[in-house]
């Protein structure tokens, strides 16, 4: 047996670290308290301050697929939430076909937790939030969004096939003036960018938050710096830290899967970090010998 | 996915047990390549090379080519008239079909040189859309690099925008300059200005190195998320008979 | 130079040609309108490149087949892999076609639409090359009854399936179907009983407006509805046994591999070896300091220290990277075009 | 951003100036063979890595990975070609795995005219042209199957990789094969530098089949194209000054709106740009 040599630690001691450092926070729902994200908090300030008179309603564009859903669906879990708290109506909608599934089993999952939090309260489909499908056709759609004037006529039945006059969250609602609000979640940056491009119309621009993957945090931070963003969920950090402030303004609420996801994906940063700190002290040891 | 409602059927409890064996058997890589890896690599390369196969003909082949080619998308109503002519133009497209055929050449010895000629056509066709791809990729990234080196902003002199917008210019040359393969670096500052591009591109490689570790490991939780959540409900109620 | 290396070489520049000009020349030159057929000719080349799927297809064949055959080690893998191959190819076709199957018969309630329309607008518009309208309103009643009836069989079987049902949910989405085409049906039925079928002439043709509209209606909950049939039948949920039990499971598996890689590979590469490897170390441990709870503990700048690397440096270097490869590619482009080679080559 | 449908004036000024120097410099290099180019280690390891194949009688493995019909494919055919007709000359198993039936189709045509140019061609095995899926990671789980299993002394991964790049890369670094990498992702680079022991980045891709065989015609290409980068070079340089004086040294002397020079690069952005 060869001495411990810290320049050829076996990879699959490495694997074995990185799956016990992801998977112990998830098994034991075991949180620690994430950082503090700016952005994100400038999200949940334009959340917490949101109004909505009857007619007006918030839209929320899930497009991403399964390749970033560790990241977007904490994300769009959390400012659902948020929403649905407050009582703001929200119209579920997605660019990105892979999408579809999610526009279901995300806001039934956030109602669940509500409803098992908050005893005799409820969220009713069609009242406080509707599913509007995938839409394909990318910004020309968007376009249309920005120029209708009426957005049941427009978009005509949502995904369960009802038809949006009959549903009480479309009563009173007009053109893009009605949406108040507009939070996107996607992990493709061409996406974001022709929100940013056509969903407004003159004079008219609904909030914008946006939730992207630790990927494209640079590109969306130009749009942040430059006011077109209002708020920004940064990865997985950012849900956590929402996460969290949600849990500050509503103590009853219990941590959910964001901040539990952050803390792993945490603990297997710095596993890494770690390691390679290991391997370079093994390595200048050896050096010096 | 809620629990009760979706543990109903049958089918769809076999689907996430099937999910979560078909994950550990690519897991299972890890310590070593193994049967277990192995039957599942080969049933997803099958599974792969069928769906390919139907795709193309469900979504390129049938309504981009057949569906016109046989007039397919044109209603005949009950008085026997109709919206909309049939084009014979369409028929052109038995041209590339046929001529695609070629490829099929590459088996026979003395007619390999056929297969050539579509090969030819391919290569040609892709040498002359690069054009069109070149300056609509390339234009706009250049107009972006013309950044001001100093910055005035409403309160003076803006340091930090200043140095960032040199540095970004600094790097751009540097690295294009890295990238000379014909001319000789004669003088030690011109070969300094190579290093540097190479240093700076190590900078590059390693932050987006970095950035990716977070994406990667997030798929990783997914994974792990989907064993120890949907798996192994599924697992319980197949092992407990519920 | 032998005529088959000429003929290849003129075939290779006719493949380019078109893109090219297209590109080069201006949008109208004289009479001509170029980009006019733009899609159709894409899609010709596109045509030409699909005819080749059949040579993955060989191949696997070949090493797969061959192996099964003479039973060479490894040939029960071999099997697996053309029976999942068989399978997937018969799964996902059947589930095409069922598809296409539904949408076709939507299509038949939706030309009956189109053909009540164009009744009411050639009769305005005074159209004599085709039948008296109120003989092509016969025909469209006695399309449309036809049309009804098998829409009403189909209801029954949805009736069926949904007493049959043991998913609560599907249950409630089928009766909500269920009635809502029920009710479109009997709006449609009573609207084709309007049709003017006598009078030579017609003082509105507001019915065969109204039943357009109400045949539109029915169309989309039929479809709706059939689809939900659909979604409950077994070649669906084969269909989804392999697709995501096992094509997606595999696939979102393979790339989950990389978390584990990646953490092995930053261990043997990031070493203090050279001034190179520092700096891609360092970088790396800056951006991924920057973007975890623990960094901002330690100092709060690296968040910002992260974006600036990613921003600045990053984005200058990979796009002095990417524009010296594009000009490259730009060049190899136009030899391959112009068969600008060395003999040796080709 | 879709772009324009259709060059204007100023970009066929533009193609001009790229492939003008190629076609002058393709043109002195067919009459001066001694040119000069700088050294590329990552070349120099290919005959490395074939001998190294030979003595321990392993196959080699060439992959261009996802790479489509194009450019990038032409210039990995140039460096298999030449190990291609290594293997040939010392009767390696080469294999080559594919993800595309129309490449694959091309890659089979180079293999077998490199064994032919050797007059090996008995010798080429077409069963090692081996197709393993068009689905990214499918291709992925059979490249590390065979890579496994057939214990390769070398690999070869050049062209267009996308995430699966590091999977590749690790699966030859298992079985300690040597192994070269050329991309053009700058994303994928810091893998396969990671898990490679040589890796050409960016245009070194293209650079290598001309350092490797040193014809005319592609050591003049070479040359053309940097030249065309200079003007590149040039062009950003200009616009910078411009960008700087316009933006922020004249309204800073002149006031706002006073003392701007009339911008070449305005007319690179709206003349050339825009329809």
């Amino acid at each position: 047996m060869k001495q411990w040599d810290l320049t050829h630690i076996d990879r699959r001691v490495i694997y074995l670290l990185v799956l016990l450092a992801l998977s112990i926070p998830l098994a034991l729902e075991y949180a620690l308290k994430p950082a503090r994200m700016e952005a994100a908090e400038r999200a949940f300030a334009v959340v917490q301050d949101l109004e909505a008179k009857p007619g007006e309603l918030a839209f929320m564009s899930l497009d991403f697929g399964p390749n970033s859903l560790a990241e977007n669906k904490p994300q769009a879990e959390v400012v659902l939430e948020h929403l649905l708290r407050k009582r703001i109506p929200v119209a579920l909608y997605s660019q990105y076909y892979l999408a579809e599934p999610f526009l279901e089993s995300i806001p039934k999952t956030v109602v669940g937790r509500l409803e098992k939090e908050i005893l005799g309260h409820f969220w009713e489909y069609g009242r406080d939030w509707v599913n509007l499908g995938y839409r394909p056709g990318g910004s020309v759609m968007l376009q249309n969004i920005a120029k209708s004037a009426d957005l049941a006529e427009l978009f005509k039945t949502d995904a369960r096939g009802n038809n949006l006059r009959e549903l009480p969250i479309f009563k009173g609602v007009a053109g893009l003036e009605s949406v108040k609000l507009l939070a996107e979640f996607t992990s493709l940056v061409g996406g974001l960018d022709s929100f940013l491009q056509f969903f407004q119309k003159k004079g008219y621009r609904p909030f914008f938050i946006h939730g992207c993957t630790s990927i494209t945090i640079p590109q969306a931070f130009i749009y942040l710096d430059s006011g077109q963003l209002k708020g920004l969920l940064e990865g997985i950090a950012g849900a956590a830290w929402y996460s969290l402030l949600l849990e500050r303004a509503y103590p009853q609420r219990r941590p959910d899967a964001a901040q539990i996801i952050n803390t792993g994906l945490g603990v297997a940063h710095m596993v890494v970090i770690a390691l390679v700190l290991l391997g370079n002290v093994g390595f200048l040891i050896r050096g010096r010998n | 996915m809620g629990a009760a409602g979706v543990y109903s059927d049958v089918w769809t409890i076999a689907t996430i047990l099937v999910g979560g064996v078909a994950t550990l058997a690519i897991f299972s890589f890890l310590i070593k390549e193994n049967p277990f890896f192995r039957f599942f690599e080969h049933i997803y390369i099958g599974i792969a090379a069928g769906l390919g196969v139907v795709v193309t003909l469900k979504n390129f082949l049938w309504p981009k080519i057949f569906v016109p080619l046989f007039g397919l998308d044109l209603v005949r109503f009950p008085d026997s008239t109709s919206a909309g002519v049939y084009n014979r133009g369409f028929l052109l497209y038995l041209a590339p079909m046929l001529f695609g055929l070629l490829y099929y050449f590459i088996y026979s010895k003395k007619y390999s040189w056929l297969a050539k000629l579509v090969i030819g056509v391919s290569l040609g066709a892709s040498g002359g859309l690069a054009f069109q791809g070149f300056f609509n990729q390339m234009l706009p990234q250049l107009a972006s690099s013309f950044k001001p080196l100093v910055v005035y902003g409403s309160e003076g002199w803006n340091i930090g925008r200043s140095f960032s917008n040199s540095f970004f210019v600094f790097t751009l040359i540097c690295v294009m300059y890295y990238f000379f393969f014909s001319f000789r670096r004669k003088t030690a500052t011109l070969d300094k200005i190579s290093v540097a591009g190479r240093w700076l591109m190590m900078v590059c490689f390693g932050a987006y190195f970095g950035s990716t570790v977070m994406a990667r490991m997030a798929l990783l939780v997914e994974r792990l998320q989907f064993l120890l959540g949907d798996w192994r409900q599924a697992l319980l109620l197949l092992v407990l008979g519920a | 130079m032998n005529y088959r290396f000429r003929l290849i070489r003129i075939f290779t520049f006719l493949g380019g040609i078109y893109f090219f000009l297209q590109y080069v020349l201006p949008a109208k030159l004289g009479p001509f309108t170029f980009g006019k057929y733009h899609e159709e000719i894409s899609n010709g080349f596109i045509l030409m490149g699909a005819m080749a799927v059949g040579l993955g297809l060989i191949n696997l064949l070949m090493v797969h087949g061959s192996r099964l055959v003479f039973r060479r080690t490894g040939w029960v893998n071999s099997a697996a892999l053309l029976l999942a191959m068989a399978l997937m190819i018969v799964i996902t076709a059947a589930d095409w076609l069922r598809t296409q199957k539904i949408a076709a018969q939507a299509a038949g309630l939706d030309m009956l639409a189109q053909f009540s329309r164009r009744i009411s607008s050639d009769y305005q518009s005074q159209r004599t090359d085709v039948l008296p309208f109120w003989e092509r309103n016969r025909l469209l009643l006695e399309a449309g009854s036809s049309q009804l009836a098998v829409v009403y069989e189909s209801l029954e079987a949805a009736a069926n399936l949904a007493g049959r049902s043991t998913d609560p949910a599907l249950k409630t989405r089928l009766s909500a179907g269920l009635q809502e085409t029920a009710a479109h049906l009997k709006e449609t039925e009573s609207l084709l009983k309007e049709l003017e079928l006598e009078s030579s002439t017609a003082s509105s043709m507001s019915p065969n407006e109204d039943l357009a509209r109400a045949l539109g209606r029915l169309q989309v909950s039929w479809r709706e509805l059939l689809g939900l049939q659909y979604a409950s039948s077994i070649t669906r949920k084969v269909y989804d046994f392999l697709y995501q039990g096992l094509f997606m499971s595999l696939g979102a598996a393979m790339f989950a591999l990389l978390g584990f890689y990646i953490a092995s590979a930053a261990y043997r590469a990031f070493r203090l070896r050279s001034a190179e490897s520092g700096l891609m170390m360092a970088a790396a441990l800056v951006v991924m300091l920057g973007q975890i709870p623990l960094g901002v503990w330690i100092w709060y700048g690296f968040p910002e220290l992260r974006l600036w690397l990613l921003q600045i440096p990053s984005t200058a270097a990979s796009r002095a990277i990417e524009m010296g490869a594009a000009i490259a590619g730009l060049v190899m482009a136009f030899r391959m075009w112009l068969s600008i080679e060395p003999e040796s080559f080709r | 951003m879709t772009g324009l449908e259709h060059a204007t004036l100023g970009v066929l000024l533009l193609i001009g100036l790229i492939i003008g120097p190629v076609l002058v410099y393709i043109e002195r290099a067919r009459r001066d063979r001694n040119l000069y180019v700088r050294r590329l280690p990552g070349v120099d390891a290919i005959d490395e890595a074939a001998g190294r194949s030979a003595e321990i009688g392993k196959p080699l493995v060439f992959t261009s990975g996802l790479t489509s019909i194009g450019p990038i494919l032409y210039a990995c055919l140039g460096v298999l070609f030449y190990v291609a007709r290594k293997a040939a000359r010392y009767k390696l198993r080469l294999l080559a795995p594919q993800c595309d039936p129309t490449v694959m189709a091309v890659i089979e045509e180079t293999v077998r005219d490199a064994y032919r140019s050797e007059g090996r061609l008995a010798f080429f095995d077409p069963q090692s042209i081996r197709f393993l899926s068009d689905e990214q990671f499918a291709f992925a789980a059979g490249y590390m199957g065979l890579v496994q299993r057939e214990q390769i002394a070398a690999a070869f991964l050049f062209g267009s990789f996308a995430a699966e790049s590091l999977l590749l890369a690790e699966a030859g670094q298992q079985v300690g094969a040597m192994q070269v990498a050329a991309t053009t992702s700058p994303e994928q680079v810091a893998f396969f530098i990671c898990s490679c022991d040589y890796t050409l980045i960016g245009e070194e891709l293209f650079g290598a089949s001309a350092y490797l065989s040193r014809e005319p015609v592609q050591l003049g290409s070479l040359y053309g194209q940097d030249r065309a980068k200079l003007v590149f070079m040039v062009l950003i340089v200009i616009g910078v000054l411009i960008a700087t004086w316009n933006q922020s040294l004249a309204p800073y002397f002149w006031g706002p709106g006073a003392g701007l020079i009339p911008d070449v690069m305005y007319w690179l952005h709206y003349e050339l740009w825009a329809t």
